[in-house]
């Protein structure tokens, strides 16, 4: 099974993007943050307890799912849009939605546009071989409206392309455009505009047929909820595994052994917060208000703030 | 009938040719202004040349930025006016993760013994007076690779290095430089093969190199990044670098072959049957003989593949690798750079990387060429 | 002494040759008369070749004057077409086309220069391949042919133009010793003939049987010229006697 | 004597051993590919990818930004595949016809005896043949793309009939209106009269010895005969002329879309990048052709009196044609190979479009092998014809 | 007459040879003596050398039989490598090879083909290049030396595997004539110590001064077969006179 496999070998092989601030960026030393990059760090915590033994492999948009059928990597945290047809076609397993997007556009603000609606007769540069290839197509063809379509291989063609005004919009999941926007020249004659075109639940993947391993990453997964849920966070997280709440002990490990019922240690929960921290602080990290990007929790924000992140109970 | 009887008494003097003949005027009328048309060429071209050159100049050097912390350098102030050129302060930043890619810094030693050892093996190998050849060639493909291998990748004491940390110089050199090697002697087989009279042994190296030049590299490389893994049973999986590797040099191995036979069909037939009438046999009759005469013919051909190849390996960077070229735009999604400049500087960076070793490459193999063509007549 | 203008094939006054600096031709002076047969010999590099290159254009001088058949050499084109026109030559290293048949070799010129029918440049060249004593061989590619018969081929390709002067650059020197005669033999069917020419040959036999004059040349200059048998029995310049007794010698 | 004929061991028999180490061969081979197909469709059965060209009937949903058939978002994923190819072979046709005469200018450049003409090809050459194509085409790209006037700026003009700003090019787009049918005949009764004209006049030329101006009869019928029939039938070919737009809501600025002719700047970058980079080495074949004919021969026809003119065309070319037409073929196959780099600058080839339904479907064997087997039957028609070509200049040589 | 098998060095029976449809050998008997020395004529394509080809196989025959002390030639490798070892080969143009040293491929086939230590190669070598008179060139290559020299060292190559027979395939027909002599002696030398040699040669002074017999070949067949002064003087077949005609006349 994948979960030996990866014990075995000492680490985990997971598939990030090129280059997404926020999500996945190498910086010029090499090392890898972001969102996506945090929640392959938790998985090796969780089965390692250690969050380096983990190593990243750059995949394009077109290379991820032959890279997770092939048994490449282990697991994609990439910025993948759980879709029908990719769960069900492909051979794919998504984990989890580890962030809630929606495709967005972004225009020049030199162009006084405020609505997507008015984008009528627009040249839109995106990523070839995404989803948002096809919602462009779905959107403007539902509103009657002509387009024009420039497709690029990688993201950073599609923001120079935009950049030197190949054309007027830009579209991705918003949580792109953020990023994006950042290596644009001038970052500031840039807007997001209002409109959400479409869902985009992002989450890790993995192949299917492996229920274990799908276990593995699904829990990790809830365990960073469940965390943030409890109050339990990385700073406190070693005075929480003495906490009476049952909630908490079941989770941190100190109470039953669910942990090992998915092939891991009792404590994984508490190796995932003590090293990366629980969802909220790997959010605030890598894309919150104090960050670059500077993107709200929104969705992302818990269920019970008002948000729809939700995990289920570990019991 | 004139006398035609005629003896010259005196030996008229050599005298220096008519001033418009000779000297800076003389070859300017020559080869500038001989004619009205042959002028408006020159200006024409006088002209190219200058809108060609000028901007290039003013861009790299003029209005460059040398030095710099981050994008505000090279960044003109908004409503200046000014005009930045080259931001060579960000190539100098990224100058390391150029040449090493995201090798650990603590590590970089080992690629830098790496580069080192290439120098000193190869240059004596590359110069025709040097003595030693064969036991050069021997380390060279033989004892440098292992080296290499060991140093680049790790074990024995040494930290291990992951593949996927290589990048920059380092990955496009250990590209180049296996592939040829690598694809050397499948190329001399597949040569062998084409001219074997055994027709299906003729008919298998027809097919394979027709196939490999009839295709372009970037499906050959999508092949064994996205394809190789489903031919392979489950969980027998190896290293993106590997398999790009293995497609590279099946590829060149076709071009190779082709070389190689090309210097096959220039050995006379009075070779093949002096070296039948000693008794030598097939396999003794081309290594010692045959080979050895073809090979040193093709070197040229063999430097011209390489050069093709050097080129070739900025293409893996659509499947994902960071060559040179991959490196250096994979750089520009970095924020703390990005300048409207950054883009052509990191280019025109890449182009004269890529320019001084290929032109380097191939004046060598024009030389090689002079040297061989002299050392037939002899 | 006073000759008529128009018994004057070629005239050369004070000609002056340079290649860069160094100075090929010094001062030629010469004067051919119509139907002379002169034979050019010297030793190697002295300028031969050179001197009758500049007789029609192959090569430019920088100085002096060159007149054929009235014609002065300038950089006008229409006038070097015209003395082209008029000059035929014939290389040591034939210089027929490959990728063209010994006929359509003949007939090239007469068709594209003197714009004749094809049939009849085909009849006046199949006359001339004959008279070479090789019309058989008119469907043939130059590269079917030995050395002897292409230089023959060559010789006949000039007469198509119906040349007024025929100038040979060693035609016999690329060929082996039975070839030599047959095109020999040739050029003494010319010269028998009337017709002008100026031969750099060393062939000294061709020399003494047809010449009307010796040329000999050294080092850029026209060193002694005179009646073959003078020449070679009585040779005045000490150069040429060097020069002769190495030849004869050899 | 040859009543028995010796026996050998079959091992020693060199016609035995080569049946047997073909044999092998074959065994080898055999298991080879039976062995990845056993493992592929393990895999494939694993992964739950139905193997099979059905999919290419699903509706395909993305937009491609260049169609020359026509192609919307709701047609299928052949259908894709196939304004890929059409793309892939337009680049290729422009391309390698660009190279051609690029490429033979600059050769004969190279061999001009004016010093800076001949200085200048020659850092043409050794500039562009050695530095990576693809480094050439994102530049051409990006550079282009940087320098022009943006979609809603002035563009800029060339005389007045092409305009050019960040969306390519933009030109007047012929449209065919009732009775054009007679121009198109007219031009192919021109072509027709061309070529009996030509025999006519070589027939003359054979019979007379006049020259007849091929040249330029030929142009005047091929321009003239079809202009002629337009006026007879009252111009019914009209120019559509791009839009230009510059007040008015936004999106409706610039040059209006679907009116008049446009080339998107991905081909422009394309077709430009490929032709400057194979005429490098066009340039160095047609170099080495022309100087492969000797010396000697333009002598002799000079000496003849064929002027320049007609001793390149009679005598140099036809002797240079043969040296050439092989390497050349070479570069031809080249940029046809080449052209799949479009999908680094976003030109919808058949690289790019196939990559999209690659990674819409995840049907990888199938895309490649369409790939493969599109490139390789371009290679191998291209090098059929240069052949044949080839075959034809040789013939007349021997 | 008869001879004891031993003394046969090479029997050829009945074997015929076709190149494609063209019949080049014909019904070919021929049985060579040790210590013979048999010289080869006839005119040009009459099949000499692919006789003398067949001899080590270099060419295959289709029909009859060739034995070559006592070893019949068959497809068996093994048996031809015998061959080839026992029988040595001089070609008209040398092929020696030319990125090897003269001393170099006169040890190559020592080593390789007879597993000699290299050190006794080289002075097998050695003392086969001095019988041939150039061991100050052994350090040389083959580009450096003249023809003849090179003829010789050719010679030189072939004794060094001490072959029994030598074949000779017009070995002075590519030299200059000065050359010609240095290597008819180097095989008069050869055939005085009682080598068994088959020569293709039309060297007539050669043929009368060492060869027991001389072989007439015309159209793949053996027309007239003789000892030299028989041959020469009085030479039956009309075809052989014809050409004796012709090469002595030349
Ligand atoms: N294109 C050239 N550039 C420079 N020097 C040249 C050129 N052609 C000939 N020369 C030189 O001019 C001199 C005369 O050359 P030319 O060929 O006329 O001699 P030649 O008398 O015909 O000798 P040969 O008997 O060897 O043919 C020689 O020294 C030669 O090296
Ligand atoms: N490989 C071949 N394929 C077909 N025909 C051949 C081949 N080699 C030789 N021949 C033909 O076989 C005939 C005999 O050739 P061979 O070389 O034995 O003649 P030869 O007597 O040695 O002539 P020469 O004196 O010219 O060397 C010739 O007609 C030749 O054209
Ligand atoms: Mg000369
Ligand atoms: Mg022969």
């Amino acid at each position: 099974a994948k979960l030996d496999d990866v014990k075995a070998k000492g680490f985990v092989q997971c598939g990030v993007s090129q280059g997404l601030p926020g999500f996945s960026n190498p910086d010029s030393a090499g090392n890898w943050t972001g969102l996506d990059v945090d929640f392959c760090r938790a998985m090796a915590a969780a089965i390692f307890d250690d969050a380096n033994a983990v190593k990243f492999t750059p995949l394009s948009a077109k290379e991820r799912f032959t890279a997770l059928q092939s048994g490449e990597i282990d697991v994609l945290s990439r910025n993948t849009t759980w879709t029908m047809s990719r769960d069900t076609q492909l051979g794919l397993n998504f984990a989890g939605v580890t962030y809630y997007d929606g495709q967005g556009f972004m225009v020049r603000k030199s162009l006084g546009v405020t609505s997507a609606l008015e984008l009528s007769g627009a040249t839109v540069c995106t990523q070839t071989g995404t989803t948002t290839e096809l919602n462009v197509a779905d959107y403007f063809r539902a509103n009657n409206m002509p387009y024009e379509i420039v497709a690029f291989e990688k993201n950073d063609e599609v923001v120079q392309a935009y950049d030197a005004g190949r054309c007027d919009v830009f579209t991705t999941d918003a949580s792109g455009l953020y990023a994006e926007r950042l290596k644009l020249t001038n970052p500031g004659d840039h807007q997001v505009l209002p409109e959400i075109i479409s869902k985009e639940p992002l989450g890790p993947v993995v192949q299917q047929g492996d229920d274990q391993w799908f276990n593995v990453t699904k829990w990790v997964y809830f365990a960073l909820i469940n965390a943030e849920e409890a109050g339990v966070n990385s700073a406190n997280v070693d005075e929480m595994k003495s906490s009476e709440d049952p909630n908490v002990k079941r989770l941190l490990g100190t109470e039953g052994a669910f942990g090992e019922a998915i092939g891991l240690s009792n404590d994984w929960a508490y190796r995932v917060v003590k090293h990366v921290g629980n969802y909220g602080e790997i959010f605030e990290r890598n894309v919150g208000p104090d960050t670059p990007l500077g993107i709200a929790r929104g969705l992302n924000a818990l269920w019970s703030k008002g948000g729809i992140q939700y995990a289920p109970p570990v019991r | 009938m004139t006398d035609l009887s005629y003896v010259r008494a005196d030996e008229s003097p050599n005298l220096p040719p008519p001033v418009n003949t000779t000297g800076v005027i003389g070859w300017m009328r020559a080869n500038l202004f001989s004619s009205i048309g042959n002028t408006i060429l020159t200006l024409i071209g006088v002209f190219l040349a200058y809108s060609i050159f000028e901007p290039l100049i003013e861009f790299s050097l003029i209005n460059a930025v040398w030095e710099g912390e981050n994008r505000q350098a090279c960044v003109a102030p908004p409503d200046s006016g000014l005009h930045v050129g080259a931001c060579w302060a960000y190539v100098k930043a990224y100058l390391p993760q150029f040449i090493y890619g995201r090798y650990p810094i603590d590590e970089r030693w080992r690629v830098d013994i790496v580069y080192g050892l290439f120098a000193l093996l190869l240059i004596p190998m590359a110069i025709p007076g040097v003595p030693f050849k064969r036991t050069n060639a021997l380390l060279l493909l033989i004892a440098y690779p292992i080296v290499a291998y060991f140093l680049l990748t790790g074990g024995f004491g040494l930290q291990i290095v992951e593949t996927n940390l290589w990048g920059g110089l380092l990955v496009t050199l250990v590209i180049a430089v296996t592939g040829i090697t690598a694809s050397l002697p499948l190329g001399i087989l597949l040569a062998l093969g084409r001219r074997s009279n055994l027709p299906i042994i003729k008919l298998v190296s027809v097919i394979f190199i027709e196939f490999w030049r009839g295709v372009p590299l970037i499906t050959v490389l999508f092949m064994s990044s996205v394809m190789l893994p489903l031919f392979l049973p489950e969980g027998v999986n190896f290293d993106k670098l590997l398999r790009v590797l293995i497609g590279v040099t099946l590829f060149s191995a076709a071009y190779m072959a082709e070389v190689v036979r090309g210097g096959l069909q220039a050995i006379p037939k009075g070779q093949y049957e002096g070296a039948q009438a000693l008794g030598l046999r097939y396999w003794q009759m081309m290594g010692l003989i045959i080979l050895p005469q073809a090979l040193k013919l093709v070197i040229p051909g063999i430097v011209n593949t390489f050069i093709g190849l050097f080129k070739d390996t900025t293409l893996v960077l659509i499947v994902g690798m960071f060559d040179l070229l991959g490196q250096i735009q994979s750089s520009f999604t970095d924020p703390t750079w990005s300048s409207p400049t950054q883009a052509h500087t990191g280019y025109l960076f890449a182009a004269m990387v890529f320019w001084s070793f290929c032109f380097g490459m191939s004046r060598y193999s024009l030389f090689m060429e002079k040297k061989l063509h002299t050392g037939h007549k002899r | 002494m006073h000759i008529s203008d128009t018994d004057v094939a070629i005239e050369i006054t004070k000609m002056n040759k340079w290649y860069g600096d160094f100075h090929v031709l010094k001062d030629i002076d010469l004067r051919v008369m119509r139907g002379e047969r002169i034979v050019i010999c010297g030793p190697s590099g002295s300028g031969k070749s050179t001197m009758i290159r500049c007789i029609n254009r192959l090569e430019e001088h920088q100085k002096g004057s060159i007149v054929v058949d009235g014609i002065e050499l300038t950089n006008d084109l229409k006038k070097i077409d015209e003395i082209r026109r008029e000059v035929g030559m014939v290389f040591q290293h034939f210089n027929l086309f490959p990728h063209l048949t010994i006929l359509e070799n003949c007939t090239l010129a007469p068709i594209w220069v003197r714009k004749m029918p094809k049939k009849e440049a085909e009849e006046i060249a199949m006359h001339y391949l004959s008279r070479v004593k090789i019309p058989e061989q008119a469907h043939k590619y130059p590269g079917q042919l030995s050395g002897g018969q292409q230089q023959r081929v060559a010789i006949a390709r000039s007469l198509c133009m119906n040349p007024r002067i025929m100038l040979f650059d060693e035609p016999t020197s690329a060929l082996d010793p039975e070839m030599i005669k047959e095109v020999l033999d040739v050029m003494v069917g010319l010269a028998e003939e009337g017709m002008t020419m100026l031969c750099v040959t060393h062939e000294m036999g061709f020399a003494r049987q047809v010449a009307n004059r010796v040329i000999f040349m050294d080092r850029g200059q026209i060193v002694e010229q005179n009646e073959p048998e003078e020449f070679f029995n009585n040779p005045k310049h000490e150069r040429t006697q060097l020069f002769l007794s190495q030849i004869l010698h050899h | 004597m040859e009543a028995h004929p010796p026996r050998t061991s079959l091992w020693n028999d060199p016609k035995a051993r080569g049946i047997i180490f073909q044999a092998l061969l074959v065994a080898v081979l055999s298991y080879l590919v039976f062995w990845i197909v056993r493992n592929t469709i393990g895999n494939l059965e694993k992964q739950n990818i139905a193997s099979g060209f059905a999919f290419l009937d699903t509706t395909a949903g993305f937009g491609i930004s260049q169609t020359l058939v026509s192609y919307s978002e709701t047609s299928s994923y052949g259908r894709a595949i196939l304004v890929g190819f059409f793309n892939t072979l337009l680049v290729a046709v422009v391309g390698i016809i660009a190279a051609t005469i690029l490429g033979f200018v600059i050769g004969i450049a190279r061999l001009s005896n004016n010093w800076v003409i001949s200085r200048l090809a020659y850092c043409y050459v050794e500039v562009i043949r050695n530095i990576p194509l693809l480094l050439q085409i994102l530049f051409w790209y990006v550079a282009a793309l940087r320098s022009l006037p943006s979609k809603r700026e002035e563009p800029l003009s060339l005389f007045g009939l092409v305009d050019m700003n960040v969306f390519g090019l933009w030109g007047p787009k012929p449209i065919f209106g009732e009775g054009s049918s007679t121009a198109v005949i007219a031009f192919i009764a021109a072509i027709v009269i061309t070529i009996f004209m030509r025999r006519w006049a070589h027939k003359r030329q054979d019979a007379t010895g006049q020259q007849f101006p091929v040249g330029w009869t030929t142009l005047g019928l091929i321009v003239g005969l079809p202009l002629l029939a337009l006026i007879v039938t009252g111009f019914p070919i009209s120019f559509e002329w791009p839009v230009f737009v510059d007040t008015g809501p936004v999106f409706g600025r610039g040059f209006q879309l679907g009116v008049g002719l446009n080339i998107i700047p991905e081909l422009v970058a394309l077709t430009l990048a490929l032709s400057i980079y194979t005429a490098s080495f066009i340039a160095e074949i047609v170099r080495a052709g022309i100087q492969a004919i000797s010396h000697g021969q333009t002598e002799a026809s000079h000496a003849l009196g064929l002027r320049h003119g007609p001793t390149l065309r009679l005598v140099i070319i036809p002797q240079a044609l043969r040296v050439i037409i092989p390497p050349l073929t070479s570069q031809y196959l080249n940029l046809t190979k080449n052209s799949s780099l479009a999908v680094a600058i976003g030109y919808p080839d058949l690289v790019a479009t196939g990559g999209t339904v690659l990674n819409q479907t995840g049907q990888a064997i199938e895309i490649i092998g369409i790939w493969m087997l599109v490139y390789l039957s371009l290679s191998l028609t291209t090098s059929g014809l240069m052949n044949w070509y080839n075959q034809r200049v040789a013939l007349i040589e021997r």
